[in-house]
């Protein structure tokens, strides 16, 4: 029964974001404001201007597991920053401490490059796994952040306690740091550590905010609704519950 | 033969006449400087980058420190230096060079493929269509949009009509690299709305120069003293001089080190300071075309879109004036125009010589190569009132002044900023730690602080009936999801109730969903054993089964499977052949299932993947107290999901405290709680005196964010 | 106080010692030793991760079944190793995009993987958490105990959709050209933040007082180790 | 802009294709659905520690590189490999329970990992108490007190237990815990439907995070 009801919910919110998708191209859903997006746009052109790096953690999310999800936002972000910093000679850097997400973010990273005719080069220094283990990836993240001449650190993707650290490298080094994770840990430690930190469902929206696009626009209209709909049936079937039904 | 312009009055004139039959200017020069490809020409316009040397001199803008180097023969080097080693603006800035010397050459012979694209977009944009903005030319032409435009677009849009009081902008006065408008300047700027009689008692180049005098003498000690002393006003003889030097001795001069743009930037010329010299030096010949034209040029040249435009404006409003005029103005104009003519003769007569004159009075004193005596005489006439002012309105002359402020600044050598980086507040972080640190080692030293947990939590009871309804040799599954920066806290948490399990002969299966777990699994039972005097050792008391793969995915495998999915130990043994194991095939076959773990993510994908596996009963989290709140509504749903949570450090101490076997959690206890007490008060003091800071901070912040 | 370092620990002990000033003398900054000191955590823990990665999967999953039965665990291993060798590609530059048949199955996998595990694993269970309180009928809870448990429910219930209120994007654009959501939706997302707050202000906290186990555990090394050298010399 | 199914149209019906098989296999209860999603399973299993090794060589290729750079860097590089291959060789020639390896986990790794931890504690207490200067909020007021609250709960004050507030059962506990749970119910199911939107938008190739 549960298994048929989890795919009736995976077959709804694959028709509504198709539905969406299409949708947006008459008429755009508007997004609230997210002061950390603010920033991070503002805080992207000062770093290529600058000449500094970008820094995205990828964070050490299992790719067999529900922590996939923030490491996938987190390579969203990482391509469209590389579109953004490769105009520049300045690609971001991309550290993970998962050997998967590595090459996710190679893969993606020269996928950036070929749009731009540019060679890939140094893509093993470029997107790195840094440590294998939770720990040995924010010594290793922290380290990167104050070699690589890095204006901003995002954090996006499966992190735990260990985020603390690399937060502190950020901050020591004067840089912005914007982090979202799946782990209520890491939250609860970019509640305090970051310079803005994203809770919850706002970190999957960080593509939609960085560039717009019609299908990451639909992506949250789907998110609302669904919302709405789980808000709705929670009341309705606590109701039931109770009255026996 | 085309009609010809008049440069002065800007009239159409008949062919063949020589002198404007409106303005009686002379329309043919009686000479012409050869074009001299080699003469460096101003850069107009140049963003270049800084040389080192312009360092040392920051009033100095870049573009006529380059200007310098380049009449000072040193270009090449310098320049292709720089092209090297310079930002990309450089070359830039030198194919700027190449735009300006190409709109401003004498070459007029140009063809259509010699015009930079960018004049050529321009003009046809100009033909084509008025209205289209240059700056659009440009943005489709993908050339960076020359400073200048703006402004000749702004001019050109100004309606005679609506033009706001038009002011006469000095060349070089705070608008060094505006080439047109310097142009315009030069070709216009001695007759102005006031029509300021030209005497020969009035040195009109000497102003802007006046400072610099002492400072040329003693750059240029060579020259004659007589002419030293020469008094400002140009005689006949000066003029003639000049006009007889050659161009060949021009360029002589002007291999030499022209000391006296040294000193250039920082003159500050005062707005409404007779603007041009007397003899405009050679760096403005490139810029002056129509008093250099010969008849044949002039009707080849092309004149600029723009500069059509101004004159289609202009000639009407120049017409509206002179029928304004009263009688008595009319005469006085003649009178000054009389006056002109006679001063033009003399240098026609010294034509023949070919010598270019070398200036003796005034700022230009010693200069050579400066433009002959033709076009200057020929400038002191007031051709056409109209035509001699520059349109400049307010605004525009506001941005001229702010561009150049902005140019000043960035002459002005500034302090290196220091690397943006925070303070990172050693002190209250060394404080913290010192802080922390001497609470942990007085609560050793002083373990009467602290008193143990005296309640029997819930939860801990329902562990305690789970461990003590374990029959004796049982078969316990440890799940050991743990980090090292994480075992401290996990085997005070779970000490005690391995210790209690070994005294009752359990045998454990050790297995962990990361690698680092599959390191400080065997770990923990070791410590566990050596602090509770057993003798547990691998193989006999224990199997670790390493790492399991594949998050969530390998959890479920491993629970549906598994033998199948970890059928060998850490090291590559057969892991079920063991004695105490035999039995074993499904995880319902434990008889207990203990998960430790301080993720909380995966504390919750162990309880979603156990269950239907195992029996709630049998299911027993001991998690880190940062999981507490997120796994214990688990243990608190209704019905419960799992028969117990063991969380951090207090509950191993109420668990020791309980079985009255004090073990690893009480023995770190005393020195916690005074470690704890140590974080509130610094957490208090600290949160009040930084938000204090904030507070009073915030005022300031919001005045800089208002002023901002 | 009792020594729990035996006296053959005593060099490993000194080791640990050092490393652990080494590591607490980072609070002062990056310096060489400590880097010396990350750098070579960082190679340890990647050579056991590959042992052990080796030992737990490479070994059972590839070659074990050839040992076993060379002719079938040929064709047992033959995709998963044709898999694995195509990824081995992605370390080349030029030849990367050999790889990208293994990484499209990897991600495929790891999408549904994704999906499933968010649906049945976190999105059911936790839906039907904050109902479970009010099934009265299927309750083990006693009877007196109902009403505070309904209270309870209902409490969690209001926060769980104040918390999720928080969440929502949608907003109206504004003449002054920012967007803001509807004001009632505002409110309700105010009153999530304080969930949120508190919820991640528990965790905090439980994070720090495994902080301190692991600050007073140290202390305990380093006492026992100064004890120890006191007694020895 | 194309959509992503478009530009890599293989690798994005392998991933369709491979997803929804195993994803099918979650939900329905179908032998041979059951069967190929255990079967890719355990292949993706391997892909992903072929992964790890992958991404091993990859840092020991930067190390490696890092060796003819500057001589601080090529010393860090030289800690890194020394450390790299003599845990190889303990525990893959030793084994991971032989005396030498278990001395390497106590004697070092442990330490180190568990004085970072304290390294992570003084920082996280060091940002909590400028958090207030930081951002000066309600989110931040709300989120300092029941760190501070919860703190005080977990001990004793000095040998005293306050009835409200200590003990698990007590009123304080119990309305945190209430509150609290709320507020992780809230944040999991967000999460939870975050990541099946952007699972969902990338299995059908919507979004290729990871190419072109």
């Amino acid at each position: 029964m549960t298994d048929g009801i989890g795919l009736l919910i995976f077959l709804a919110l694959s028709l509504l974001l198709v539905l969406l998708t299409v949708m947006q191209r008459k008429r755009s859903y508007t997004l609230r404001e997210l002061l950390a997006f603010q920033r991070l746009r503002r805080a992207i052109g000062l770093a290529v201007e600058d000449g500094k790096r970008i820094h995205v953690a990828l964070g050490r999310g299992n790719l067999l597991s529900e922590n996939f999800g923030s490491a996938l936002i987190g390579l969203g972000v990482l391509k469209r920053l590389s579109s953004v910093a490769l105009i520049a000679d300045h690609p971001p850097i991309a550290t993970s401490g998962e050997g998967g997400l590595m090459l996710l973010a190679q893969t993606g990273l020269q996928a950036a490059h070929q749009r731009f005719g540019l060679p890939p080069q140094d893509l093993p220094q470029k997107a790195q796994l840094v440590g294998v283990t939770p720990l040995s990836f924010a010594v290793g993240s922290g380290m990167e952040i104050r070699d690589e001449r890095v204006a901003v650190d995002l954090l996006i993707g499966h992190l735990g306690s260990e985020a603390a650290l690399i937060c502190d490298a950020s901050h020591q080094q004067g840089n912005l740091s914007i982090a979202g994770s799946d782990d209520l840990t890491a939250q609860a430690v970019f509640a305090a550590a970051a310079s803005h930190p994203l809770f919850g469902e706002e970190a999957y929206a960080a593509v939609a905010y960085m560039d717009g696009e019609a299908v990451h626009r639909a992506s949250l209209q789907t998110q609302d609704l669904a919302r709405w709909a789980i808000i709705l049936f929670l009341i309705f079937a606590s109701v039931v519950k109770l009255i026996g039904l | 033969m085309e009609a010809q312009r008049c440069p002065m009055c800007g009239r159409v004139n008949p062919p063949g006449l020589e002198v404007c039959q409106y303005c009686q200017a002379r329309l043919k020069p009686l000479w012409v400087e050869p074009p001299q490809d080699s003469s460096p020409s101003i850069e107009v316009g140049s963003t270049r980058a800084r040389t080192p040397s312009a360092s040392n001199e920051p009033l100095l803008p870049d573009w006529l420190l380059e200007s310098r180097l380049d009449l000072g023969g040193e270009s090449s080097p310098r320049m292709s230096e720089q092209d090297d080693s310079e930002q990309p603006l450089s070359e830039e800035a030198s194919a700027d060079e190449e735009r300006f010397g190409g709109l401003f050459s004498d070459e007029l012979g140009e063809t259509e493929e010699d015009v930079p694209e960018w004049l050529r977009s321009l003009r046809d944009e100009s033909e084509s269509d008025q209205g289209v903005t240059a700056t659009a030319a440009i943005e489709e032409g993908s050339e960076p949009i020359p400073f200048w435009l703006d402004f000749e677009e702004g001019k050109a849009e100004e309606s005679p009509s609506e033009a706001p009081p038009s002011e006469k902008v000095l060349p070089f006065h705070e608008m060094p690299f505006e080439g047109l408008d310097l142009e315009d300047e030069s070709l216009l700027s001695e007759i102005t709305a006031e029509a300021k009689p030209i005497s020969a008692e009035e040195p009109q180049t000497v102003p802007p120069f006046e400072t610099l005098e002492p400072f040329l003498l003693e750059e240029q000690p060579s020259f004659p003293p007589q002419e030293q002393g020469v008094p400002p006003q140009p005689s006949a003889s000066t003029l003639q001089e000049r006009a007889s030097l050659s161009p060949e001795a021009a360029e002589d001069w002007m291999s030499e080190i022209p000391s006296w743009l040294d000193a250039l930037p920082g003159q500050d010329w005062e707005e409404g300071e007779t603007a041009a010299p007397e003899t405009p030096p050679e760096f403005l010949e490139g810029i002056v075309p129509p008093f250099v034209e010969t008849e044949e040029e002039l009707s080849d040249i092309e004149f600029p879109a723009w500069l059509g435009q101004i004159e289609s404006t202009l000639e009407p409003q120049l017409e509206s004036l002179m029928d304004t005029l009263t009688p008595a103005e009319t005469e006085t104009l003649l009178q000054e125009e009389s006056l002109g003519e006679i001063s033009q003769e003399q240098p026609a007569q010294s034509l023949a010589q070919e010598e270019i004159p070398v200036e003796v009075v005034g700022p230009l004193h010693g200069l050579r190569g400066i433009l002959p005596a033709e076009p200057l005489v020929a400038e002191q006439k007031k051709p056409s009132k109209a035509l001699s002012e520059l349109l400049v309105t307010d605004k525009q002359r506001a941005q001229a002044e702010l561009f150049l402020k902005l140019i000043e600044e960035e002459g002005k050598p500034k302090p290196m900023p220091s690397p943006k980086r925070a303070r990172p507040h050693i002190l209250w972080r060394m404080l913290i730690f010192f802080a922390l640190f001497a609470g942990a080692i007085l609560g050793f030293v002083q373990p009467q602080f602290a008193t143990p947990p005296q309640e029997l939590s819930v939860g801990v009871f329902d562990a305690m009936q789970a461990v003590n309804q374990l029959p004796a040799q049982a078969s316990v599954l440890l799940v050991v999801d743990i980090e090292g920066q994480d075992f401290a806290e996990m085997q005070a948490t779970t000490a005690a109730m391995l210790d209690q399990m070994m005294i009752k002969g359990a045998f454990f299966v050790l297995v962990s969903a990361n690698q680092s777990g599959a390191l400080q699994a065997d770990r923990l039972l070791r410590e566990v054993s050596r602090l509770s005097g057993h003798q547990y050792q691998p193989s006999s008391g224990w199997v670790n089964l390493g790492y399991l793969p594949g998050g969530v995915a390998g959890m479920q495998a491993f629970s549906q499977s598994l033998t199948e999915v970890l059928p060998f130990t850490i090291d590559g043994e057969v892991a079920w052949q063991n004695d105490r194991l035999r039995n074993i095939r499904t995880l319902s076959d434990f008889d207990l299932v203990v998960v430790i773990t301080e993720d909380s993510t995966r504390a919750r994908q162990w309880v979603e993947q156990l269950k239907g596996h195992v029996l709630e009963s049998r299911l027993l989290f001991a998690v880190s107290a940062q999981v507490e709140p997120l796994i214990r509504s688990y243990y608190e749903a209704n019905p419960r999901q799992i028969q117990s949570v063991l969380a951090g450090i207090r509950d191993g101490a109420i668990y020791e405290t309980q079985t009255a076997r004090p073990g690893w959690a009480m023995k770190l206890w005393g020195a916690y709680t005074l470690v704890v007490l140590t974080a509130i008060a610094l957490i208090l003091v600290g949160s009040v005196f930084y938000a204090v800071l904030a507070l009073l901070n915030r005022p300031q912040a919001q005045g800089e964010g208002k002023e901002r | 106080m009792t020594l729990d370092v035996p006296y053959l620990d005593l060099l490993g002990s000194a080791l640990g010692v050092l490393l652990t000033l080494l590591v607490f003398s980072y609070l002062l900054g990056d310096h060489f030793l400590v880097r010396l000191v990350f750098y070579g955590y960082i190679g340890l823990m990647a050579g056991f991760a590959v042992v052990i990665a080796f030992n737990s999967v490479l070994y059972p999953l590839l070659l074990q079944p050839l040992i076993d039965d060379p002719l079938a665990g040929w064709m047992q291993v033959a995709v998963p190793l044709l898999l694995s060798g195509l990824l081995c590609f992605k370390v080349s530059t030029r030849l990367s995009r050999i790889g990208n048949l293994s990484l499209a199955f990897l991600v495929g996998v790891s999408l549904a993987a994704l999906i499933g595990g968010a649906i049945q694993g976190t999105l059911m269970p936790q839906l039907s958490a904050v109902i479970s309180p009010f099934d009265l009928e299927r309750s083990s809870v006693a009877a007196a105990d109902r009403f505070s448990g309904l209270i309870e429910g209902f409490l969690i219930l209001f926060g769980t959709v104040a918390t999720l209120a928080y969440f929502h994007f949608g907003a109206r654009p504004r003449f002054s050209g920012s967007a803001r959501r509807l004001e009632w939706i505002e409110a309700l997302s105010w009153v999530g933040q304080i969930f949120i707050a508190i919820a991640l202000g528990l965790i905090f906290a439980g994070l720090l007082r495994a902080g301190f186990v692991a600050l007073v555990e140290r202390v305990q090394v380093l006492l026992n180790f100064v004890i120890t050298l006191q007694q020895g010399f | 802009m194309k959509p992503a199914f478009l530009r890599s149209p293989f690798s994005t019906l392998i991933t369709l294709l491979t997803g929804l098989i195993v994803l099918l296999g979650y939900f329905l209860d179908f032998e041979p659905l059951r069967e190929w999603r255990f079967r890719f399973l355990q292949w993706a299993i391997l892909l992903a520690a072929v992964a790890l090794f992958l991404g091993v060589f990859n840092l020991l290729r930067v190390h490696w590189g890092r060796l003819s750079e500057s001589p601080s860097k090529a010393v860090y590089s030289l800690t890194f490999l020394g450390g790299f291959v003599s845990a190889v060789l303990m525990a893959g020639w030793l084994g991971i329970q032989h005396s030498l390896t278990r001395a390497v986990v106590d004697y070092v790794i442990l330490p180190i990992e568990a004085s970072l931890f304290v390294i992570i504690l003084v920082t996280l207490l060091y940002a909590l108490t400028r958090l207030l200067q930081h951002r000066l909020s309600v989110f931040s007021f709300v989120f300092l007190v029941t760190v501070l609250l919860s703190l005080i709960a977990s001990i004793p004050l000095l040998g005293i237990e306050i009835p409200l507030l200590h003990g698990r059962d007590s009123l304080f506990s119990i309305a945190l815990r209430i509150l609290g749970t709320a507020g992780v119910r809230g944040l999991l199911i967000g999460v939870a439907l975050g990541s099946v939107v952007t699972g969902i938008r990338v299995l059908f190739g919507l979004e290729r995070p990871h190419g072109d």
